[in-house]
């Protein structure tokens, strides 16, 4: 039971650490993709079928293109790696944070007693989930369905800038 | 409990694979011995194994038996590709490549082996300064997700090799993953051109992914079900008991299954919406850089492709592994998927010898102005024909009428508006 | 209607699969080393010299290696030398006659020149060789082919041919004859006798050679 | 101390969430500091899940639902995020957070 979640895990974290760490930007998206792919597995090892898939077909179908188009269309000079005192003073606070605020999760989580857990894997139909997110939570997938329409057409506004003014693009 | 008994508890998803599928489930006494042909051929195989590891080896045999079949069917549809293309262009198509050391032609059937000689023994050429490991990951990678795309393909009433809950959402997410592929062979090949070449591939798949999913969720809401399997068996019903109650034969099934169809030939990069790797025009889009094996790589990936989308459509619009008319039902269900699948891939074919290829402009204002908004009017038809399931009698003309009227209309204006301005050319100069 | 042209389309090329299937119309490929394609008769490629008698191929020539051809030839693919016997008297026949076919292209300018129809086109086309110098330099060994192989490439223009040196051949006999005879009528078999090599008849082309080269 | 699945898949969690969080502290590029958020919001949807299974109540099958929720959201953070990426590129030609640091164009 445990040793799938354990490769999963380091999979997932191994990669997503190496990414953070990489300087290239292609690589570092490709390894998080891979990370969240891992991630999807642990969706699917912990039984929720639908939103593996939803994780596939989102992060690794749409937001790694989305990604890799943003790295593509911008320039990276050498100057956004550089180790300067400053960024290297950065890096030190970075982690001795992400360290403290590890140490505070570990400790709460051992910390706690374990509650009584289901053996069983909890079965959960497609038709269920469906008829939950038409039934109660029926305002709230509408809220969803705005918000991504307005971060939709944000973005199209955000991206395609006031370029009719360029006399090159004039028709 | 033994490992792989284990396995099949903690990850469901394999467990799926075998045992709690249909593949090996209480088998319906009804069925004729022919349907059950393959899942006997199994059991002779793996019934002496010790049941903790009979799903394994039965899942290992139906990879295996997906890959091999696929991989065969790739080889016959390279040569087919290339003799109907012959024969509607009035020349022969590969003829030639003989059997080895026996000299006999039958009728190019060894062209495949030969290609594949040819393939292997070419130089793997890697650009100087590309990314190796990507450049290596590429193939693999793409052809990785075609394979998985074929699991959830129900290929008769009892052979699904993984029949999941969400599988139709699995196929697509298994879709999606291989743009990723794309962009890696494109940025790992170190050229500029591939580079170029790999973003209009994606501007192409991600344009065609809206009007392919688009065009599935009328099917899902109809059927009540995302399970490729259940989908199936909803079109198992007869009209005036002769008549397939397939859903390509409803008003809203035709237009989603047109608009599937188109969306799927640009999907799969097949003619006339090659743009990516346009051998005439391009030398080979994001595959420039590519020889050899993995450029055969890629060409595999995009045939099972082509496969597992050619069988979506089956399953999701054309009914699937149902017998056409009732009294053919005593053939084995595979066969009828088998037959719809090749016939598909025919048209596929067809198609490809003959419509020009699409500009990139062109293709991009298809896609988003007639095949979306036509796909969206679909998915309110649906809506309609769902909600007027218990007219009956003179309302039941009526209902057809109504929801053909919803769609052909909307055809007909957005066809209007897409091609405007492009009437009969007139040639000031020629004759 | 959006669509109707492209069933139009798909119905044009679903007529030409069926029908490469049993109407020999709409499937005109040939398998060429197999099947070859009937040449028409008037297809010329690269000369050859005809020669009359089977038997003799090389001194049946009816080339007399007057180097007209060699002269009018516009790449100079033609070499001729004539044969001599030992007095140094010309024999009117070719001793070397060699084309090189790498440099000919064909204009058929040395058929048109020739005053013995000696040198006619081919039309045999597969001729890639393996060495480039010697393969493509023909002998006249390679080069004589009989007039029973003429006739078969070109029937019409052949029989044209074989009628008018019949024609002359009767007519030369006809000026021995009365050469022969008491009452000689000396005007008539003048003009031959003064020209000895061109027979009678081709003096209407004699004038011709002079013209062909292209302005 | 035993170490149940449900803790295991909390320190997988907070592990994750940490990685995410050093990465966008540290790091300076706007791409790589927007996709360690994503890293913290994909390791809380992971104790959602993980909360589900292993909780109580599975049968409610809330977590799974905000999942969901949380997927569409990340799937609307990300567009916008790089949109303002993409702004902020062509604004100054880089995309160093450090130097994004006037409202005024």
């Amino acid at each position: 039971m445990t040793t799938v979640l354990l490769c999963l895990a380091l999979f997932t974290v191994a990669a997503a650490a190496v990414a953070m760490a990489m300087r290239n930007l292609i690589h570092s998206a490709l390894l998080l993709v891979a990370s969240w792919a891992g991630i999807a597995a642990f969706y699917l090892w912990a039984g929720a079928e639908f939103v593996a898939f939803a994780q596939l077909l989102v992060y690794v179908g749409a937001i790694s293109m989305v990604v890799l188009f943003a790295v593509l269309l911008t320039r990276h000079s050498r100057l956004d790696f550089d180790r300067e005192p400053e960024t290297r003073g950065r890096v030190r606070l970075a982690l001795f944070t992400g360290g403290a605020v590890c140490g505070v999760l570990v400790a709460a989580v051992l910390g706690t007693a374990p509650s009584s857990v289901p053996a069983a894997v909890p079965s959960l139909t497609v038709r269920q989930l469906g008829l939950a997110l038409m039934g109660p939570h029926a305002a709230s997938l509408l809220a969803v369905g705005v918000v991504l329409t307005v971060a939709l057409l944000g973005g199209v506004v955000l991206a395609a800038s006031a370029r009719h003014s360029d006399p090159e693009d004039a028709p | 409990m033994s490992l792989p008994g284990q396995l099949s508890v903690l990850f469901p998803l394999a467990s799926g694979l075998g045992a709690s599928s249909p593949l090996a489930a209480v088998l319906p006494a009804s069925d004729s011995a022919l349907e059950r042909l393959p899942l006997t051929l199994r059991g002779l195989l793996t019934g002496w194994l010790p049941a903790s590891w009979q799903w394994l080896a039965n899942s290992l045999i139906a990879i295996v038996v997906l890959i091999v079949a696929f991989a065969s069917l790739f080889a016959l549809l390279t040569l087919a590709e290339r003799k109907i293309l012959g024969r509607v262009q009035n020349r022969p198509g590969p003829n030639r490549a003989p059997l080895p050391f026996l000299n006999l032609r039958t009728y190019g059937l060894a062209q495949p082996v030969a290609d594949g000689v040819k393939m292997l023994t070419k130089e793997d050429i890697v650009p100087d300064g590309a990314d190796r490991v990507l450049h290596f990951l590429a193939p693999i990678a793409l052809l990785a997700f075609s394979i998985l795309t074929l699991a959830v393909i129900p290929y008769g009433r009892l052979l699904v090799a993984l029949d999941l809950d969400a599988s139709v959402l699995f196929f697509f997410a298994a879709g999606a993953a291989t743009e990723l592929a794309v962009f890696m062979a494109g940025w790992a090949s170190r050229n500029k051109y591939s580079l170029l070449a790999a973003m209009r591939a994606l501007a192409q798949l991600i344009s065609y992914e809206l009007p392919l999913l688009l065009s599935v969720v009328p099917v899902v809401l109809m059927a009540g079900s995302l399970s490729t399997s259940v989908i199936v068996e909803r079109q198992g019903e007869w009209w005036l008991g002769f008549l397939p109650r397939w859903y390509v034969f409803t008003p809203w099934g035709l237009a989603g299954f047109l608009v599937f169809f188109v969306a799927s030939l640009a999907e799969s990069n097949r003619s006339p919406f090659d743009l990516p790797e346009a051998e005439s025009e391009l030398i080979a889009g994001h595959l420039t850089e590519y020889s050899g094996f993995k450029y055969a790589l890629f060409f595999m990936a995009e045939y099972f492709g082509m496969c597992a989308l050619c069988g979506m459509a089956v399953t999701l619009f054309l009914g699937g592994w149902q017998a056409p008319l009732p009294f053919l039902s005593f053939i084995p269900s595979y066969l009828w998927f088998a037959g719809k699948l090749l016939a598909l891939l025919g048209v596929f074919m067809w198609i490809r010898a003959s419509f020009p290829r699409l500009r990139i402009d062109q293709l991009t204002r298809l896609a988003w102005k007639f095949l979306v908004p036509l796909a969206l009017i679909n998915l309110g038809t649906t809506a309609f024909w769902s909600l007027t399931a218990d007219w009956a009698g003179l309302l039941q003309p009526l209902r057809w009428l109504i929801a053909a009227g919803l769609i052909a209309g909307p055809f007909l204006l957005l066809g209007r508006n897409l091609s405007k301005g492009l009437g009969p050319r007139t040639y000031r100069y020629a004759a | 209607m959006l669509g109707t042209g492209l069933l139009q389309g798909l119905a044009v090329t679903a007529k030409n699969l069926v029908g490469s299937f049993h109407d020999p119309e709409r499937y005109v490929t040939m398998e060429y080393p197999e099947v070859k394609t009937k040449l028409p008769e008037n297809y010329r490629n690269f000369p050859f010299l005809v020669h009359d008698d089977p038997k003799d191929p090389l001194g049946s020539l009816r080339c007399v290696a007057c180097t007209i051809c060699e002269t009018e030839c516009p790449p100079q693919c033609i070499y001729i030398v004539m044969d001599r016997d030992e007095k140094g008297k010309a024999l009117k026949r070719p001793k070397v006659f060699d084309i090189d076919i790498s440099v000919c292209m064909s204009c058929q300018i040395c058929v048109e020149v020739c005053p013995f129809d000696a040198i006619k086109m081919d039309q045999h086309y597969e001729i890639a060789e393996t060495n480039r110098f010697q393969g493509l330099l023909l002998s006249r060994e390679q080069l004589s082919k009989s007039n029973a192989y003429y006739h078969q490439l070109h029937p019409t223009e052949a029989a044209a041919v074989d009628a008018l040196l019949a024609e002359q051949k009767a007519k030369q006999a006809a000026a021995k004859a009365a050469k022969a005879a008491p009452a000689a009528k000396p005007p008539a078999p003048a003009a031959p006798a003064a020209n000895p090599p061109p027979p009678p008849a081709p003096s209407a082309e004699a004038p011709k050679p002079p013209t062909p080269p292209a302005p | 101390m035993s170490v149940g699945p449900l803790q295991l898949c909390l320190l997988f969690s907070s592990a994750l969430f940490c990685v995410g969080l050093i990465g966008a502290l540290s790091r300076s590029n706007t791409i790589l500091v927007l996709l360690g958020i994503e890293l913290m919001l994909n390791a809380a949807n992971l104790n959602f899940i993980a909360f589900w299974r292993f909780g109580p109540n599975p049968a409610a099958a809330t977590g799974v639902i905000f999942v969901l929720f949380s997927i569409a959201v990340a799937a609307a953070e990300a567009a916008v995020g790089l949109a303002l990426v993409i702004a902020i590129y062509r604004h100054q030609k880089n995309v160093r957070l450090q130097e994004a640091s006037q409202l005024k164009g």
